[in-house]
């Protein structure tokens, strides 16, 4: 994990499958490092009347925590990821149904929030849902000397001064979405946007590989 | 038939406005509606304020219990803040247990206190690892009309700044503490975050302080944190359509200005409560 | 006449030998009582007792009732009826949604066995309608179209544009030129000004 | 409470009735329906009533647990009530719909024993600040045939009288603390004085009279009802208006003179029946729903 | 108190730090004038002041300030019900809602609505029913939210009354308004609008007739929509206390017109001569 | 509770009773009047109350209607002062959702059902007195109520439960025997036919041939049971 002067951001080691459960109509499990979670899409299917959006479809994301309930700190990362899913669907092309996005936590290692947004666009892939544009999530962690560290694990997160994560979409490497912890400079906020739009190309590559992979077994 | 307008279309209404670069309710932009601060309204709080940004209306009053510290932070007091969205402050909320939205904005809150460290916990710890103060911040909505998150920050500064906890002396030999409740000395607030929220409209407008209705039409919105210092305690964009790097920059420049405001507003509301005394 | 008289819910206005209660008011023991915080108003309506009604500048109308014209936006299509949520009642709008349905047989007039719902509303136009009931128990407001007067208002096309009417059961997409099917209401004169 | 449909000719045919003092069952404006009253029908308490007032049946069951003291008031000991309308009642209650009835009820039970005089309370408290009786009454509802308040009051005024508390024994023990010791011998326990514990009577304004004990039906076609509750001296510890109407001054002074004296007159004959049943003693033949 | 994970975590046990403050039981001056130069035996209600139309969102809402107790209300309504039965069929329903502020009481209360509020609730709609045309809007339900922001005394009463002025404000048809006094018996003398220490406070008097009576009247129809009263008294003393309040009632009915007056004419001119 | 002896070397129980021996059962149907059927039951200590509402139109959730026979509501709940140790609710624990479950699965068993299609019977069971074999005493009393509300069934069903202590089963287990360790088996019969509409063993340890116990002792006493309950 050098810090950002040189062009290479180091990544930790990513692994990811695809629809290796059945009961849901897509679902992939993600690994960074030693963080994995597990992300399970159902839908498009009936919505309740009270949910029922006339031209779009309603979209619901659960968080299920390793042990014990899920807590405000959930409820605060689900908003996070069912808008950024929002922002990536064409919702409107199946108005009055009803999309639900599960995802359960294996082990949190540190980056939780951009392994959650991996997961979710891997999962959305596997169901076959239209999407304008992929997005990814990578998180910054600013240490006590000021440096930049993509992909933080645990401890690092735990010793840095502020962390930041972001969405960024495959289009035009934009932010989507952005959760911060923590008080930083201006300068150092631009900084770790550059870092992470760089670090999403090489998480765009990683995707579009296991995709491949997993359809070179089929043809 | 142009009432129907409105109620038939609302996005093709706003836009037409947006297109003059003005809105609904006439004002420009980046213009922010009028913020009314009241301090120390409810006296059987250690603490209150109660702020009206437009109309929308949020009271938050603060009163410190005591307990004992947690064993891993032994010299370290609670701050324990929570927003209530209720059934009174707009038809959107049904009576029952906090929906997302209320529960999203309290653990916003509770990550903002944390991250720009506006008080440090270890200013309410009385005897470490035996006794420590916990500020419960309650943060009520009272009109539901957009712009929550800013005007929950302001009452909660405004309130925190107001605070006046009991003196406590804890005798060797008796465990329990001694509560004198007319001598109160007031808490020490380190920095002074300001929240600034934005909505942006088909992926290009830009627009500052939404209603409930243009919050309901955008197709994003965020909310930058910045303290007197200009560091940013908190950019806080759940999602919705993307944004470019210039986009990001132009709304923190918007929101230090913001800062310096709203605190000159504070102080003068401090120093007008303090004369009246 | 005096500058206008304020009157507060309660109040007693006049007893019933003088005047015959309107809106906004209610009869007591031979008395009429204002049951409207508003100005009070005396019309006289050609018969010999004024008819007396409390006025509040908001919208007097609160609720759809049988037989006011209300106007909805249609959120889901079936075979057999159409749902929709009712926007206005009359002119004032409503702050709540309150839901409604058009069933299969009262779109129109003519031929009611032979409609199709999906040829004549789509999920988002904009239709104008009458209340002919309040439903019972399970559903909600029966809404009827079957007259020229109702019908889809604001229709878009499959591309998205705002759709022009060019016959009663026809509409053209400005941009794609494509025709698409709607029970289509003649303009009222005193609207096509807007 | 459970309401029961009543057609408009049925409404007039009660009215009517009432008017001229006589009631669809027979009963005169002031009269009770047929009551009976049993102590001690659940051994695990340590007291317990059943009421049954015409269809309606109620059971109240008392558990006394050492608990400590409020801390404004750490001299005395105090109640704690719940009521639980079962689904026996009607189906309406299953699962949580009786809920909503049950707070009801026990928050006025709450207010009618709000006082320093109704029971005393200082006998309950075993060592001030630390150790004190704490009651649970328990109200357990089987059959609604309307007129709950009175079957109920009742039923807590028996049990109540019916409760023995064992005698407790302070001994210091060595490291100072309060040793409690409960005597086991069953008979050697403490009664309570229900000597003012009050009863509370449901006056039912039905046309222009109130009417006492008012079944469903009366209830369906009563304009609002006033519950008050009496002692057998006459004081009132809790006045409530309960029901969608409103009623004039002058018909509430009415009623509430009417229930003092229909209050009054119910201890006497209450008192009398429990201390007969308790002087049978042993001897008595246990009924309860076998009767 | 089960850990509530629908909000941020808080410690498990906390203390008030009044508790803990050396200082005695309040209680209650046997004779003499009131703590707030108010007098005994006499209809002195506090000064109150109200204020209609406040919440943007809100269909008609009033702000009530008596003393240093604060209260707000707000209606929604007539809206669609969401359960519907066959009573709804005729007439409308009327859903009231009273909640305390945390911080409101010198005690922090919780979030969640305890026993006491429900009682409160339910005793504000029998207030309110009697004086709302529910029989005007079939099938619909007019909401009535009153929040406490400051508790200082004699809070159920002012509800009563703020609740009616925000329905009158919301446009919702009303045989009447309906004004709410309490008072507070004390031995042979009472308080009217008894103040939050003089509510609570044991007196140091005589034992008994020691209680409270709160009152709901209709000032034009002359009708008691709503009567609670708990602690002893004897029955002569309950009858004297009830005219008291309706008194007090009285008293008060002036400022309530005056204000829904302000109210009316500011939000609109009046229509013209047509 | 090793240090109490169960079974006395005499053969004789805690309250006198031989190893075979049932408590002593009184009840009583039509106790009340507004329920369609109701009974009363007292198995020594134990007393339960049932009440049966229906058959009438499914309230509730339209979706749990059967088109071709009755849906069987029940739920179980016991009074806040049954037990010696006060109950804070009376129902919504998982205890008493177990219960209303297994009452449920064996009167579905048990009332010709098909007789009511697209309508609801409602059973509801209150433990005033809970002195051991609860369910046992529920399932009696709810059969009572049946019976008593005229809705026809296939045969009476009774239930009886066994310990065992040392090989030799008791039947009719009071609180005591009850949390005494031993392995415990409840058991809910249609006589007559000698179907089992419901078997819960739980901690059957060291149990040798589970059918040698039912066929010896129980069906024998639960023929008891049943002449009971006929007048």
């Amino acid at each position: 994990m050098e810090e950002c002067g040189d062009t290479n951001i180091t990544l930790r080691e990513f692994g990811c499958e695809q629809s290796l459960l059945s009961r849901p109509d897509g679902s992939s499990s993600f690994m960074q490092g030693d963080t994995s979670v597990l992300a399970g899409v159902y839908g498009p299917a009936e919505v309740k009347v009270s949910k029922e959006i006339y031209d779009r479809a309603t979209l619901e994301v659960v968080i299920q925590p390793k042990v014990g309930l899920s807590s405000v700190r959930e409820r605060l990362q689900e908003q996070s990821v069912r808008e950024t899913c929002e922002a990536a669907l064409l919702a409107s092309l199946h108005p009055r149904s009803s999309l639900t996005l599960v995802l359960q936590l294996l082990h949190d290692d540190g980056s939780l929030l951009s392994c959650y947004l991996n997961a979710a666009c891997m999962a959305l892939m596997d169901a076959g849902l239209p999407m304008s544009c992929l997005f990814c999530g990578v998180t910054c962690a600013v240490n006590a000397e000021g440096q930049i560290i993509t992909d933080p694990s645990a401890a690092q997160e735990k010793e840095s001064r502020a962390l930041m994560t972001f969405a960024v979409e495959s289009t035009e490497h934009r932010v989507i979405m952005s959760s911060t912890r923590g008080s930083f400079s201006v300068h150092e906020l631009q900084q770790c946007i550059a870092v992470s739009q760089k670090a999403s190309e090489k998480i765009f590559q990683f995707y579009r590989d296991s995709v491949r992979r997993r359809y070179s077994k089929i043809l | 038939m142009a009432a129907g307008f409105k109620t038939a279309e609302p996005l093709e209404y706003h836009r037409s406005f947006l297109k003059e670069n003005c809105r609904p309710d006439g004002r420009e932009l980046a213009e922010f509606r009028t913020t009314t601060l009241n301090i120390g309204s409810i006296s059987t709080a250690d603490g209150s304020a109660l702020v009206k940004v437009g109309n929308t209306t949020v009271i938050c009053g603060i009163k410190a219990e005591l307990t004992n510290p947690t064993v891993e932070a032994p010299s370290k007091g609670y701050i324990v803040p929570n927003v209530d969205l209720p059934p009174l402050c707009s038809s959107r909320f049904r009576p029952g247990p906090p929906g997302e939205q209320a529960q999203a904005a309290s653990q916003f809150i509770a990550d903002v206190i944390e991250s720009s460290d506006v008080i440090q916990t270890e200013d309410l710890c009385i005897e470490r690892g035996k006794l420590c103060w916990v500020l419960y911040c309650d943060i009520m909505c009272l009109d539901y009309d957009g712009n929550l998150l800013d005007a929950c920050i302001i009452a909660l500064l405004a309130a925190l700044k107001n605070t006046q906890l009991p003196e406590v002396t804890i005798k060797p030999e008796a465990c329990t503490p001694e509560v004198n409740l007319e001598k109160r000395n007031g808490l020490l607030i380190h920095k002074h975050p300001v929240g600034t929220s934005f909505c942006v409209f088909d992926n290009s407008i830009l627009i500052v302080d939404p209603t409930a209705e243009e919050e309901g039409l955008s197709s994003a919105h965020f909310t930058v944190v910045t303290d007197e210092g200009d560091r940013l305690c908190s950019v806080h964009k759940p999602g919705g359509t993307a944004l470019s790097g210039e986009k990001l920059q132009e709304c923190i420049s918007r929101a230090t200005a913001r800062q310096r405001e709203i605190q000159k507003l504070i102080d003068k509301v401090i120093q007008s409560v303090k004369a009246a005394e | 006449m005096s500058p206008m008289k304020l009157c507060v819910p309660g109040d007693k206005l006049c007893s019933t030998e003088d005047c015959i209660p309107g809106t906004g008011v209610y009869l007591r023991h031979g008395y009429i009582y204002s049951s409207l915080a508003g100005y009070v108003l005396r019309k006289n309506e050609g018969e010999e007792l004024p008819v007396i009604s409390v006025v509040r500048e908001t919208e007097t109308q609160l609720l759809p009732d049988v037989g006011a014209i209300v106007t909805c936006k249609v959120t889901s299509i079936n075979p057999r009826f159409a749902k929709v949520h009712i926007l206005y009642v009359g002119s004032t709008p409503l702050k709540d949604r309150f839901r409604g349905t058009i069933r299969k047989e009262d779109v129109r007039a003519t031929e009611k066995d032979k409609v199709e719902t999906y040829k004549s509303f789509r999920p988002g136009d904009i239709v104008l309608a009458k209340v002919i009931s309040l439903g019972d128990v399970q559903s909600n407001y029966l809404l009827t179209t079957a007259e020229n007067e109702l019908g889809v208002v604001v229709a878009h096309s499959e591309a998205g544009a705002q759709m022009v009417p060019i016959s009663w059961c026809e509409m053209q997409c400005p941009r794609t030129h494509a025709k698409e099917f709607r029970k289509v209401a003649r303009v009222q004169p005193e609207y096509l000004q807007a | 409470m459970a309401t029961v449909q009543v057609s408009e000719a049925e409404k007039v045919y009660i009215l009517h009735g009432i008017r001229d003092d006589l009631r669809v069952d027979g009963r005169s404006c002031e009269d009770y329906r047929h009551m009976e009253i049993e102590t001690d029908v659940v051994s695990n308490t340590d007291g317990s009533a059943k009421v049954t007032l015409g269809h309606t049946v109620v059971l109240v069951g008392i558990k006394a647990e050492i608990g400590k003291p409020r801390p404004m008031v750490p001299d005395e000991g105090y109640l704690e009530f719940f009521v639980d309308c079962s689904a026996n009642a009607t189906p309406e209650f299953e699962g949580r719909g009786g809920e909503e009835l049950g707070t009801e009820l026990s928050n006025t039970l709450y207010k009618v024993f709000n006082n320093k005089r109704s029971l005393d309370m200082k006998s309950l408290c075993i060592s001030p600040g630390e150790h004190c009786w704490l009651l649970y009454v328990d109200v357990l509802l089987l059959q609604c045939d309307g007129n709950l308040y009175d079957a109920i009051s009742i039923a807590v005024k028996a049990a109540l009288f019916n409760t023995k508390i064992p005698r407790v024994h302070i001994s210091a023990d060595d490291e100072g603390g309060k040793e409690i010791e409960l005597s086991d011998d069953p008979y050697d326990c403490v009664r309570i004085n229900v000597e003012n514990v009050p009863c509370i009577v449901t006056l039912c304004k039905v046309g222009h009279r109130h009417v006492v004990d008012a079944t469903l039906q009366e209830k369906a076609c009563s304009v609002a009802s006033l519950i008050i509750s009496v002692t057998h001296k006459g004081t009132v510890t809790c006045v409530r208006k309960v029901g969608g109407g409103s009623l004039d001054p002058e018909s509430i002074f009415e009623m509430t003179e009417a229930g003092k004296r229909v209050g009054k007159a119910l201890h006497a004959p209450l008192m009398k029946l429990l201390q007969q049943e308790e002087s049978l003693g042993k001897k008595r033949q246990k009924v309860g729903f076998l009767g | 108190m089960p850990t509530d994970n629908k909000r941020v975590r808080r410690p498990e046990v906390s203390q008030s730090p009044s508790v803990f403050a050396c200082r005695p039981a309040a209680v209650l001056p046997a004779a003499g004038p009131r703590a707030d130069g108010r007098r005994r035996d006499q209809v002195d209600v506090r000064p109150v002041f109200v204020r209609c139309g406040l919440v943007s969102q809100a269909k008609g809402s009033a702000y009530i300030e008596a003393g240093n107790s604060k209260l707000m209300c707000c209606v929604y309504g007539p809206r669609e019900t969401d359960r519907k039965d066959e009573t709804d069929m005729k007439c409308g329903r009327l859903i009231t809602d009273m909640r305390f502020a945390p911080f409101s009481c010198p005690e922090r209360g919780s979030w969640i609505q305890g026993s006491e509020e429900k009682d409160l609730s339910l005793m504000l709609q029998e207030s309110l029913r009697p004086a709302v045309c529910l029989h005007r809007y079939p099938r619909s339900q007019v909401e009535v939210n009153v929040m406490v922001l400051e508790n200082s005394g004699s809070v159920l009463s002012h509800a009563i009354t703020c609740a009616s002025l925000a329905l009158a404000d919301a446009g919702i048809e009303m045989y009447d308004l309906v004004l709410g006094c309490s008072i507070r018996q004390d031995g042979a003398s009472y308080m009217v609008d008894p103040t939050y220490l003089e509510e609570n406070g044991c007196s140091s008097g005589s034992e008994d007739n020691q209680g409270r009576l709160t009152v709901a009247f209709l000032p034009s129809l002359n009708q008691i929509s709503g009567l609670q009263s708990d602690g002893e008294m004897a029955e002569e003393t309950l009858t004297a206390g009830v005219r008291t309040c309706i008194e007090g009632c009285y008293k008060l009915y002036p400022v309530i017109q005056q204000a829904l007056a302000k109210a009316t004419r500011k939000a609109a001119p009046p229509p013209s001569e047509s | 509770m090793a240090g109490l002896e169960l079974l006395s070397d005499q053969g004789y129980r805690l309250d006198g009773r031989k190893a075979t021996e049932l408590r002593k059962v009184q009840a009583r149907m039509g106790v009340f009047s507004q329920a369609d059927g109701s009974a009363y039951i007292e198995q020594g200590n134990t007393k339960a109350l049932a009440v049966v509402y229906g058959p009438h139109e499914v309230r509730g959730s339209r979706s749990r209607t059967l088109h071709d026979r009755a849906v069987i509501n029940c739920q179980y709940s016991m009074a806040t002062f049954s037990t010696a140790e006060r109950k804070r609710r009376p129902h919504g624990d998982r205890k008493s959702a177990e219960m209303s479950l297994h009452l449920k699965q064996t009167f579905e068993a048990a009332v010709m059902t098909q007789l009511y299609p697209r309508s609801q019977i409602d059973i509801y069971v209150k433990i005033l007195q809970s002195d051991g074999g609860n369910y046992s005493v529920c399932v009696n009393a709810a059969t009572l109520a049946v019976i008593d509300a005229g809705i026809p069934m296939r045969d009476y069903v009774c239930a009886c439960t066994v310990g065992f202590v040392d090989e030799t089963p008791l039947a009719d287990l009071c609180y005591a025997e009850e949390g005494g360790g031993g392995s415990s088996l409840a058991l809910a019969l249609l006589p007559r036919g000698g179907q089992i509409a419901l078997l819960q063993m739980d901690a059957m340890t060291a149990c040798k041939g589970v059918s040698k116990v039912l066929d010896e002792v129980v069906r024998q006493h639960l023929q008891d049971v049943s002449v009971l309950t006929r007048e």
